[in-house]
């Protein structure tokens, strides 16, 4: 395995860092990121800005997430489209802040199918977008989150 | 840890090439008190770039709601030994990393 | 120390391995004496968490020495000493049960990281159901749900409650439940804000 | 260690209800899931350049590290500790050794190698990073701590008595939380110490990438985190009082398969 790390633009983040964010965009807009639809504060301005308004419930779209997470702040998820042609995969969390947790985009040589740790701040459904044939379907699951400790 | 390491497997499976990417990333919510009681600024990861011989075959955009530490898996069709596999990331204060193995 | 292992060494491997389960050891006076000694060695002041805090009194000594069990007549002429130190208010010793739940909640102070000065909470929760619908709670303790609905809020149910809070172990020698009174942990009106919290009609645990 | 085989085969079969035991717990499938999804290796992958990171008074890395099966060999090494050490004349568990070859091989003294014995998510300390890594060589090996020699009961014994011992401000002992089956401290689930039923799944998974604190985590940090919450002062990193509890919670959990570094909540 072989380790690279570059900084080039870490020089330009450090004197940014006083600027608002949204001066750093031009350089991550290098890569897109619907900042919109990340940006939605509930479930249904998400949907609408993903363009899944309306997405058709799905049983091909399998979620595979712990009932209870002891800690919110690791939920583990993995999801599998089985949706012939899928073209992406959306996650989104319905009661965090910014219900947007990520979205995948798979070309020809990769298979619909992440698994990847989310945060939730509490018990909430999550749910899942799978594009196909230009049409978004849909699935969810809810995740109970018990936020315990001694307070120690 | 703060941004820096990663770390992949590219394992073959049954059909498919099983590839585990983890990454160092402290992913700041920007919500969370550091311990001089300010708010920690807002650094997460946005983009995500897979790609197999040079070719990019997964393209992920995340938020700020990806765990700590953030641990990836996606899967490939077919794949066979020696396979180059690339991810990088790049985040919303412009740091990027990149790591590469061969599939085994 | 020296006698248990004596013991040890002309046991058998296995027994040396691992206790049979479940099974405390057999204490000494002196095998206590020697644990303090030990941990006087090895730990050090921190913060509020200061060394004297390693001095047994004579409750956590006779604990120690029966296994949490004691004979009854040295409980009942420790209980009754510890009883004798508790501080009853007079008056009603029914204080806010708002103020008596987030104390409840708090389970913090006195540790050494824990800022000096800042009054602490009780660590109910940590051992204690209490509000039948907050659902973080441990089971170290009995539950406390309904608590003042079966008992009503007598003033010798507010004085037993209260003193319980203040010091368990007059009551209950070996308790498992810290001395949140006498300890210093807890002050008067705190504790009146948990009695409220148990006793009081109106609070959420007799709902 | 040919010498516990016996044993451990016993402590295996009374370990065996656990499998079940566990499955009970609400918590079970996102143990699993979380611990699959774990970024455990790369605080591993820290470790193993802090092994071979040549540093201190003597320019030297730990690599002739001396963790009871020979100079530098990890294989094995963890799931063998605590054990006595003839050299520093004294029991010690994975950090104290470490700390010792510190302080031998790379010249370094004991308060400077101790200034950050914990570390925090941005930067884990030494000592947890390389217990990840080292204790990676123990997976899948059977947990057999050295109880042979005289030293080794000796520590033994100390933990069982420490274990039991109540002191502090709020007179608690480790068996309060941890002495008692099938209770919780607010939804944790507080595991019997004494009992290898369950001193065995929990010691297996030691040291653990700590979910809530995103680090990795290990004894002497449990041993440390627990006496602070039992009220009393700090014991010294690395002291026999902290040895000897992971001495007898180790012996106890003696038999069972380790399966680390595991994640914790």
């Amino acid at each position: 395995m072989e380790i690279r790390r570059r900084n080039l633009l870490k020089a330009a983040a450090t004197a940014g860092a006083l600027l608002v964010a949204g001066l750093l965009r031009p350089v991550a807009a290098l890569a897109a990121w619907s900042k919109e639809a990340f940006g939605a504060k509930n479930l249904a301005d998400a949907m609408k800005s993903l363009g899944a308004t309306g997405a058709a419930p799905s049983a091909e779209i399998a979620i595979e997430a712990p009932q209870i997470a002891e800690n919110g702040s690791v939920v583990p998820i993995e999801i599998t489209s089985k949706l012939a042609g899928t073209t992406a995969i959306a996650v989104l969390i319905e009661k965090n802040p910014f219900p947007l947790a990520g979205k995948f985009n798979f070309s020809e040589g990769a298979l619909p199918y992440a698994k990847l740790n989310v945060k939730m701040g509490e018990t909430s459904e999550i749910r899942v977008i799978a594009w196909a044939g230009g049409k978004a379907y849909s699935a969810h699951q809810e995740v109970k989150v018990t936020i315990g400790g001694c307070g120690g | 840890m703060a941004a820096g390491p990663m770390k992949m497997r590219a394992v073959q499976g049954a059909g498919f090439t099983d590839v585990r990417v983890l990454m160092s990333h402290p992913m700041e919510t920007g919500q969370r008190k550091g311990p001089d009681g300010k708010l920690v600024p807002l650094h997460f990861i946005q983009n995500l770039t897979v790609k197999v011989n040079g070719k990019v075959v997964i393209e992920g955009e995340t938020s700020q709601a990806v765990s700590r530490n953030p641990v990836f898996s996606f899967r490939l069709k077919g794949g066979a030994k020696g396979d180059k596999i690339e991810v990088s990331w790049l985040d919303n204060q412009g740091e990027t990393n990149s790591t590469e193995t061969a599939v085994a | 120390m020296k006698r248990t292992l004596t013991i040890l060494a002309s046991a058998t491997l296995a027994a040396c391995a691992a206790a049979p389960v479940g099974e405390r050891p057999t204490v000494t006076a002196a095998d206590i004496d020697h644990v303090t000694r030990v941990m006087k060695q090895d730990f050090h002041a921190r913060g509020q968490a200061t060394m004297n805090r390693l001095e047994l009194d004579e409750v956590q000594r006779t604990c120690n020495l029966y296994n949490d069990q004691p004979p009854q007549d040295v409980a009942k002429r420790l209980e009754e000493a510890q009883l004798k130190e508790i501080k009853i208010p007079s008056g009603s010793l029914i204080g806010n049960w708002q103020n008596g739940e987030k104390i409840a909640q708090n389970g913090r102070g006195t540790m050494w990281s824990d800022k000096p000065g800042v009054q602490p909470g009780g660590s109910c929760y940590n051992c204690h159901r209490i509000q039948p619908k907050k659902e973080a709670y441990g089971t170290i303790g009995p539950s406390l749900a309904g608590y003042g609905k079966t008992r009503g809020s007598s003033p010798e149910m507010q004085r037993y409650t209260y003193g319980r809070i203040f010091n368990s172990k007059a009551y209950n020698l070996c308790s498992p439940m810290p001395r949140l009174g006498h300890a210093g942990s807890l002050n008067e009106q705190q504790i009146k804000d948990l009695v409220g919290l148990l006793l009081d009609p109106a609070s959420p645990v007799n709902q | 260690m040919h010498r516990f085989k016996l044993l451990g085969a016993l402590l295996a079969l009374s370990a065996a209800p656990t499998l079940a035991l566990a499955q009970k717990s609400p918590y079970a499938d996102y143990q699993r899931m979380a611990a699959e999804n774990a970024p455990t290796e790369l605080f591993e992958l820290a470790g193993e350049e802090l092994w071979k990171k040549k540093q201190g008074p003597k320019n030297a890395s730990l690599e002739r590290c001396d963790l009871g099966q020979g100079p530098g060999v990890l294989k094995g090494a963890y799931a063998a500790l605590p054990r006595y050490f003839a050299d520093a004349g004294r029991v010690m568990d994975l950090e104290t050794r470490l700390l010792y070859c510190m302080e031998t091989l790379q010249g370094r003294s004991r308060e400077e190698a101790t200034k950050r014995a914990f570390g925090n998510a941005n930067q884990g300390s030494e000592f947890e990073l390389l217990s990840a890594y080292i204790a990676r060589f123990s997976n899948g090996m059977k947990i057999t701590p050295s109880l042979s020699q005289p030293k080794e009961r000796e520590s033994y014994e100390l933990g069982r008595a420490l274990f039991y011992h109540r002191v502090g401000p709020w007179d608690f002992s480790c068996a309060t939380c941890h002495g008692v089956e099938g209770k919780r401290i607010r939804m944790s689930e507080l595991p019997k110490l004494d009992d290898p039923k369950y001193a065995g799944p929990l010691m297996a998974t030691w040291p653990a990438y700590r979910v809530s604190t995103s680090k990795i985590v290990t004894l002497q940090w449990r041993m440390n985190d627990c006496f602070r919450q039992m009220r009393t002062p700090e014991p010294a990193f690395g002291s026999e009082t902290t040895v000897a509890l992971i001495h007898f919670m180790t012996a106890t959990a003696g038999g069972e398969t380790y399966r680390g570094p595991a994640i914790k909540r």
